[in-house]
């Protein structure tokens, strides 16, 4: 079906299938609970969630496939949102304009940016890509200001011009009238699912570029680029230049990363210079390295587990954890909420780091792996190729 | 499952259908609350957005001190603080509107994109009916959009850009801090008192909104004095070492260096400057000096013994005697050990003062909230008689001008007041140039 | 004329002259040796008709087309193919793929790019890379990761991935460095029935005279950065050039 | 003439700064091949090494203060550092004015310790990894360290002045005939430069002329090789990640009176020592050096009014520019060695 074979238009449904129901996956606890806090199936969360995992399915392309390892994707991502929030700005609310130029325009920029920084590999290709991001973030910040807001960001403003929307036109960002925001619930045994549109407009998305990846790493192109990261100088005496696959795959990766930023404004129309900064670029490459690189699904379950605990454990602070061991005396509930309060709250960060250490040193294939271990001990083997390596099998 | 209720909730609003092809998806039945997440089940949650991570992070956790102490007051707990010193006395120890107060919290990072993720969780997840919070222009500005079009109030947190209240002023925020235009009206006459009106400025100035903002005011406001500017020095937000920026400052004949800064930059460059020595330096006859314009206690503390005898503006300082700021010091103190800095004097008088709006307009519909507070005076929060203007939401008290303090007695004295500039004189005229471009918008309540 | 022409091809790095007013023609359809001491510049000159190094002077022609200033990759597009020392193949994929990919380069040229067909629906390239690992004996080892098998397995696998792209020169760099008696008993016949059935034109840089003196139709011997001789297999035992070059090695 | 001159000192000084920890991390680099995210956090944790022992000295007795009132009213309670109760009041006022200075010893042990630990513990398990995974673990022991460090000391600076007998300028100018007034440099800044001379020429000759440091830089070099003679390479190349540690430490230590320190000051430095590092090739020690004190002066040069009026914003780019043009003229930075960290 669709051009996949058995096993992945079974992997393909199963996607589709778990991404339809996050609403649901991530609102596993009652509203009731103590357990609330965990519950993650708000729009804003399940869009980031969906947005960042194009963002590393798209990296993925470039680094789990051809090894090349950029600090600058970030940059694309910014130059996404600047596209998208301009088109709001002056064309139309609608998303389809401003996501259509968000790629379009990151897609030019990787192009440039890929041409001179694929001259060099290794680490060399790492810090080219980090140097131009940093610049681009510095810029936007500071001098480009008219172009991108600065500090503040760029933002709509009810009477920007909207071209095609007319005067005193709502200035919420919408496909065809269906706005991003509007949210449908749903109360049922305590538990509470909301049932967002630009969620489902990102889950969309989502499915697309999932699908359009799991077509490139079954490709012959996706081929030509696992051989790239395998031996460059065999493939060189193969009579195959590396560069145009690499420069491909980092278009590619780009656009996707145009795309993730254009989804973004478009769920939430304000453009941050902060999201070209390498810290960004890092997180990507954390995602896909947690969740494991080269793998389809491994970057979007990294991308989902970052911003998870970005955004549930940074909330909980003493008072949610007073109340949850409220049943204990008041000494031990005392030291046990401090001991807490040092990996929630203002210290998520640490947990995020020891997360990070965790995961490399014991799952080397990140979560993916993990995945694959817990599949292997209950004995039942999968049928779901996750490394894309032997589905060139012959046809039998 | 005939208990399942589906509401409509969220953003949606009619009209300004452009597609013609779709229309709305009949799923949605009407809607059940007049604005979003209005309280049920007697408890009303606040929003309470701070940096907990990066550079601000003690400022944050300052905030976030006040914020639990205020949410204690309005709850009836404690010895009530400014409660009793407001001139307003329509709270009354049980909540907001009868409703218990309860809080969330989230961490900005100091990022306008984390900010407005973290605000929208607690919109979307936790049903705040207000956000308030943070300790930057750029993550003010981007707050008070999204609430504005979530349709929640939002009460800024410390945020001294001019455009807060200016071109990207909103319906639905509201500032309680000054700005930069106040910090030049204020610092003025007394830097022209104390250095005469016959001084050379240079300024280094933080390159990015806030800090042209404030330049600007500061070098209108001084040039109005009689004094000249000599040059402006835009510096890279990420510079840690600002040598090569002061370096210059002695050779190009000014006697006054203004350090645009804030945070790790305004500590870092006022280390520099003092390192080289620039105050022991005569210049055109003139005693070289420095001056910050925008001080807060805990950047102070970070600069050490550098900030001694340094001028600059504040919001507010601990050690002001009047009644509500002798009781707020009081309550803190007791609570935490330490006085509370700036930051924390904001983001108390806000949460109180959005209480009390919901209790007078007896609603926290923000529309009927926004109402109460537009053109608000009120007195007894520690800065004196205070106005919220109804045109820019921008609030209108007594600036203080502060100075480093020679011999502190503790770690935390190290201002000291030296003068209290009365409100009238940093009042200015909403389309005041400096301020022009905006439009508050009408105000938004959601639904 | 031969297929690949090398005239006056000089070479120094710093100081030191690697190849010295080098001449050499391989004829179309033999097997060529290159012999000599080590260090006699063997690898340099591989390396200037692979394009991997420039020679500072001289011409270096494959079928009548000059190769210099050309990258690798187009230098294998005309038909020249290069099994080195070491051998490279990609050791990440599959023995498979490691096949199809050569039958891609031949097939598309240097770059095209078909991100959206599937491998499995390239049929044609599918039977030419089974018909290849059949032709070399390596069907059964077909679906293993090819960094995981024997080296000279590895060997096998890099020639086939050579053959797969029909060459009208295939450059082998001691195809045989390492290898038991058996093994390279048993390459000497597969690179004999290759010649045989195929054709090819090769030139082999070898040590073990052994190989050499079964496979080739002409030898030329390398010292010191020039050739000394180029002969008849025949006439090369027992050269007394060729007898001072590797005595005088040995003596040293 | 004299801005020139002042910036080149400008540049000498934020140059020795990048320099030195750009060397801790070729060292580590070129030892044990390992990609260490982690080497900026090693720096801020050599600065609160002085921060902590300045908290030390400071450890006072408490007496109530009867005349006085803290800011609640009631009674001051007055601290007195216990150094000027045991050693009275002027020695204690010296040792506490030396607190910088004092906490180089206080560091070093302290670094070499972490610099140890870090390698058995962690570092020494990924030797065989992807450098991605190193990244990665090396970058995640980086926030680990830096919230530690947050979770003590708080995040606002924390200020540690510089001996008084350091605090001030010095005129270059009139040494050279210009106006007084004209090049001026503080003293701290000056010793900073010649501490970080002092440590870079140390470690040169360290490695230089001990058989120790020879043994390690054949090991740079040729590892198996080092190893089939029978030396124990390993142990020494874990000491070299000690010495690293220390040097990244004391650089920390000593730039405190620069800038107050704070617990990310590791990150702000980190992707400048990288980019360091990689302009001057990946392994070389000569070549940090050389990059970061290049780096430097560009970027002093950068900020000079005259520069920034001409292109706008310059400042804020000049390190990457520079980046971006030696990595695309020279393909391996200014002096790296072929093949290291090119694929």
């Amino acid at each position: 079906m669709l051009g996949l074979n058995n096993k992945d238009t079974k992997f393909l449904i199963i996607v589709i299938l778990l991404t339809l129901s996050t609403p649901f996956v991530m609102q596993p606890f009652s509203e009731s609970s103590a357990m609330a806090q965990f519950n993650g199936g708000y729009p804003d969360l399940m869009q980031r969630v969906a947005i960042f995992g194009i963002f590393a399915i798209g990296f993925n392309i470039l680094f789990g496939l051809t090894g090349y390892l950029s600090f600058g994707h970030a940059a694309f991502l910014g130059v996404g949102s600047y596209s998208a929030v301009w088109m709001f700005k002056l064309l139309s609310m609608n998303i389809i304009p401003g996501i259509i130029l968000a790629v379009i325009m990151s897609g030019l920029f990787a192009l440039m940016i890929g041409y001179i920084s694929l001259r060099r590999s290794g680490i060399y290709f790492s810090i080219l890509t980090l140097a131009f991001a940093q610049m681009s973030y510095n810029l936007a910040y500071s001098v480009l200001t008219p172009i991108t807001n600065g500090e503040t960001g760029l933002q709509i403003r009810p009477n920007d011009l909207r071209i095609l929307d007319g005067e005193g036109s709502s200035t919420y960002t919408n496909l065809f009238g269906l706005q991003m925001s509007s949210s449908a619930k749903w109360e049922v045994w305590g538990h509470l699912f909301t049932f967002n549109v630009g969620f489902y407009v990102c889950a969309f998305i989502a499915i697309c570029s999932f699908y359009l990846s799991l077509r490139i790493f079954r490709s012959p192109f996706g081929l030509m680029l696992r051989a790239v990261k395998s031996n460059q100088n065999r493939m060189s005496y193969t009579g195959l230049n590396p560069r145009p696959y690499t420069l491909a795959a980092f278009v590619i990766s780009g656009m996707y990363a145009g795309l993730a930023g254009g989804l973004l404004a478009s769920m939430d129309p304000l453009a941050g210079a902060e999201r070209m900064q390498w810290t960004v670029g890092g997180e990507v490459v954390v995602m896909t390295i947690l969740g494991g690189a080269g793998t389809l699904l491994g970057p979007v379950l990294g991308a989902g587990a970052i911003k998870y605990l970005e955004n549930i454990f940074s909330k909980i602070n003493e008072n949610v954890l007073h109340g949850w061991f409220d049943f204990l005396p008041d000494g031990l509930e005392n030291l046990l909420v401090w001991v807490f309060a040092r990996f929630t709250g203002d210290g998520w960060h640490l947990t995020l780091g020891l997360l990070f250490m965790m995961v490399v040193i014991f799952l080397p294939g990140g979560l993916m792996e993990g995945a694959e271990r817990i599949r292997n001990r209950f004995g039942s083997k999968g049928d779901i190729d996750e490394t894309g390596a032997s589905t060139t099998k012959p046809a039998e | 499952m005939s208990h399942n209720k589906t509401t409509r909730r969220g953003l949606l609003k009619g009209g300004a259908v452009v597609g013609a092809g779709l229309a709305m998806p009949t799923f949605f039945t009407s809607q059940a609350n007049a604005y979003t997440n209005a309280p049920s089940g007697g408890k009303v949650t606040l929003g309470f957005n701070v940096p907990q991570t990066g550079p601000y992070a003690d400022e944050g956790a300052d905030e976030l001190r006040a914020y639990e102490l205020a949410v204690e007051h309005l709850n009836g707990g404690g010895d009530g603080g400014m409660m009793n010193t407001f001139s307003s006395n329509a709270l009354k120890g049980n909540g907001i509107l009868g409703n218990k107060v309860a809080f969330v919290t989230g961490d900005t990072q100091t990022k306008s994109d984390a900010a407005r993720a973290s605000a929208k969780s607690m919109i979307e997840k936790d049903g705040a009916v207000m956000i308030t919070g943070g300790s930057s222009s750029g993550v003010a500005i981007a707050v008070q959009g999204l609430c504005q079009e979530a349709g929640v109030i939002f009460m800024a947190g410390l945020t001294h850009s001019n455009d807060t209240t200016g071109k990207d002023k909103k319906a639905n925020g509201f500032r309680h801090f000054f700005n930069g235009y106040m910090s030049g009206a204020a610092l003025a006459p007394v830097l022209e008192k104390m250095y005469g009106k016959d001084r050379r400025a240079y300024h280094l100035t933080a390159d990015y909104t806030w800090g042209w903002t404030q330049q600007e005011s500061i070098q209108a406001a001084t040039e109005a004095k009689g004094w000249e500017t000599v040059n402006n020095v835009l510096t890279p937000l990420a510079t840690t070492d600002f040598s090569s920026y002061v370096a210059p400052v002695l050779n190009s004949g000014a006697d006054i260096l203004v350090l645009n800064h804030y945070g790790g930059n305004m500590i870092n460059s006022l280390t520099a400057a003092v390192q080289f020595g620039l105050r022991d330096k005569v210049v055109n006859g003139n005693n070289f000096e420095i001056v910050v314009p925008l001080y807060s206690r805990l950047m102070a503390k970070g600069a050490g013994e550098n900030v001694k005898g340094i001028f600059g503006s504040t919001n507010w300082h601990w050690s002001l005697q009047d009644e509500g700021s002798k009781a707020f010091v009081k309550s803190f103190g007791t609570k935490y050990g330490f006085p509370p800095s700036q930051a924390a004097h904001t983001v108390y008088c806000q949460t109180l003062l959005y209480a009390d709006a919901c209790e007078r307009a007896g609603t926290h519909n923000p529309c009927g909230v926004g109402e109460a507070l537009e053109g608000f005076k009120f007195d007894g929060l520690g800065n004196g008689e205070t106005e919220y203007r109804a045109e820019d939401h921008q609030c209108f008290k007594d600036v203080l001008v502060v100075k480093g303090k020679e011999n502190p007695t503790s770690e935390f004295d190290v201002l000291e007041v030296v003068e209290v500039t009365p409100r009238a004189q940093v009042e200015y005229a909403p389309d005041h140039p400096m301020f022009a471009g905006g439009e508050l918008g009408k105000c938004n309540p959601g639904a | 004329m031969g297929i690949l022409e090398v005239q006056n091809v000089n070479k120094s790095f710093g100081g030191l002259k690697a190849l010295q007013n080098v001449n050499l023609s391989v004829e179309e359809g033999t097997i060529h040796a290159i012999i000599g001491p080590n260090g006699a510049g063997k690898s340099t000159l591989l390396n200037c008709f692979v394009g991997k190094l420039v020679p500072d002077t001289g011409s270096v022609t494959f079928n009548g087309q000059s190769l210099l200033g050309k990258k690798p990759y187009d230098i294998n597009q005309m038909g020249v193919s290069r099994v080195f020392q070491t051998p490279e193949i990609f050791g990440d994929l599959t023995v498979f793929e490691n096949v199809m990919i050569p039958c891609f380069a031949k097939r598309d040229g240097a770059f095209r790019m078909h991100a959206i067909e599937r491998v499995e629906q390239e049929v044609d390239i599918r039977e030419k890379a089974e018909k290849m690992l059949l032709d070399v004996d390596m069907a059964d080892k077909m679906h293993m990761t090819a960094s995981s098998m024997s080296r000279g397995d590895k060997r096998r696998l890099e020639m086939a991935m050579c053959l797969s792209q029909d060459p009208q020169l295939l450059l082998l760099d001691e195809p045989t460095a390492g290898m038991a008696r058996a093994d390279t008993n048993n390459t000497i016949e597969l690179l004999a029935r290759i010649q045989e059935r195929r054709h090819i034109t090769m030139a082999i840089i070898e040590h073990d005279m052994h190989v050499v003196f079964s496979l080739a139709q002409k030898i030329s011997v390398l010292a010191q950065g020039t050739v000394i001789v180029e002969d008849l297999p025949e006439n090369i035992k027992g050269h007394p050039k060729v007898k001072e070059a590797y005595l005088g090695e040995a003596a040293e | 003439m004299d801005q020139i001159i002042l910036q080149l000192l400008n540049g000498l000084d934020k140059g020795s700064a990048y320099a030195l920890i750009a060397l801790g991390l070729t060292l580590i680099f070129g030892t044990l091949g390992v990609v260490n995210f982690a080497h900026g956090a090693l720096f801020m944790i050599g600065a609160f090494c002085s921060v902590t022992l300045q908290k030390i000295l400071m450890i006072s007795q408490i007496t109530i203060d009867e005349s006085k009132t803290d800011f609640l009213g009631n009674a001051l309670k007055v601290k007195t550092p216990y150094v000027e109760v045991w050693f009275g009041e002027a020695t204690g006022q010296a040792i506490i004015d030396w607190s910088v200075p004092l906490a180089i010893l206080f560091a070093i042990p302290i670094m070499l310790f972490i610099g140890w630990a870090m390698e058995r513990g962690l570092i020494k398990h990924f030797y065989n990894r992807p450098h991605a995974d190193q990244i990665l673990v090396t970058f995640g022991l980086a926030i680990v360290l830096q919230e530690v460090i947050k979770q003590f000391y708080g995040a606002n600076p924390i200020p540690t002045p510089a001996p008084d007998v350091f605090k001030g300028s010095f005129d270059f100018g009139t040494m050279l005939g210009f106006e007084a007034n004209k090049i001026i440099y503080p003293f701290w800044r000056i010793v900073y430069f010649v501490f970080s001379v002092i440590i870079i020429s140390g470690v040169f000759s360290f490695l230089r002329f001990t058989t120790f440091g020879m043994v390690v830089r054949a090991g740079m070099v040729d590892r198996e090789t080092v190893g089939l003679l029978g030396i124990n390479i390993d142990k020494r190349f874990t000491i070299m990640f000690g010495v690293a540690a220390a040097v990244a430490g004391l650089a920390g230590v000593m730039y405190t009176p620069i800038n107050s320190p704070n617990y990310h000051m590791g990150m702000d430095f980190l992707v400048l020592s990288f980019v360091v590092v990689v302009v001057g090739g990946m392994g070389s020690l000569p070549g940090a050096i050389l990059a970061g004190f290049m780096l430097g002066i560009l970027e002093s040069f950068a900020s000079m009014n005259e520069i920034k009026s001409i292109l706008p914003g310059i400042d804020q780019i000049i390190i990457y520019l520079v980046a971006i043009i030696i990595l695309l003229t020279r393909p391996r930075g200014l002096m790296g060695k072929k093949g290291v960290m090119e694929d």
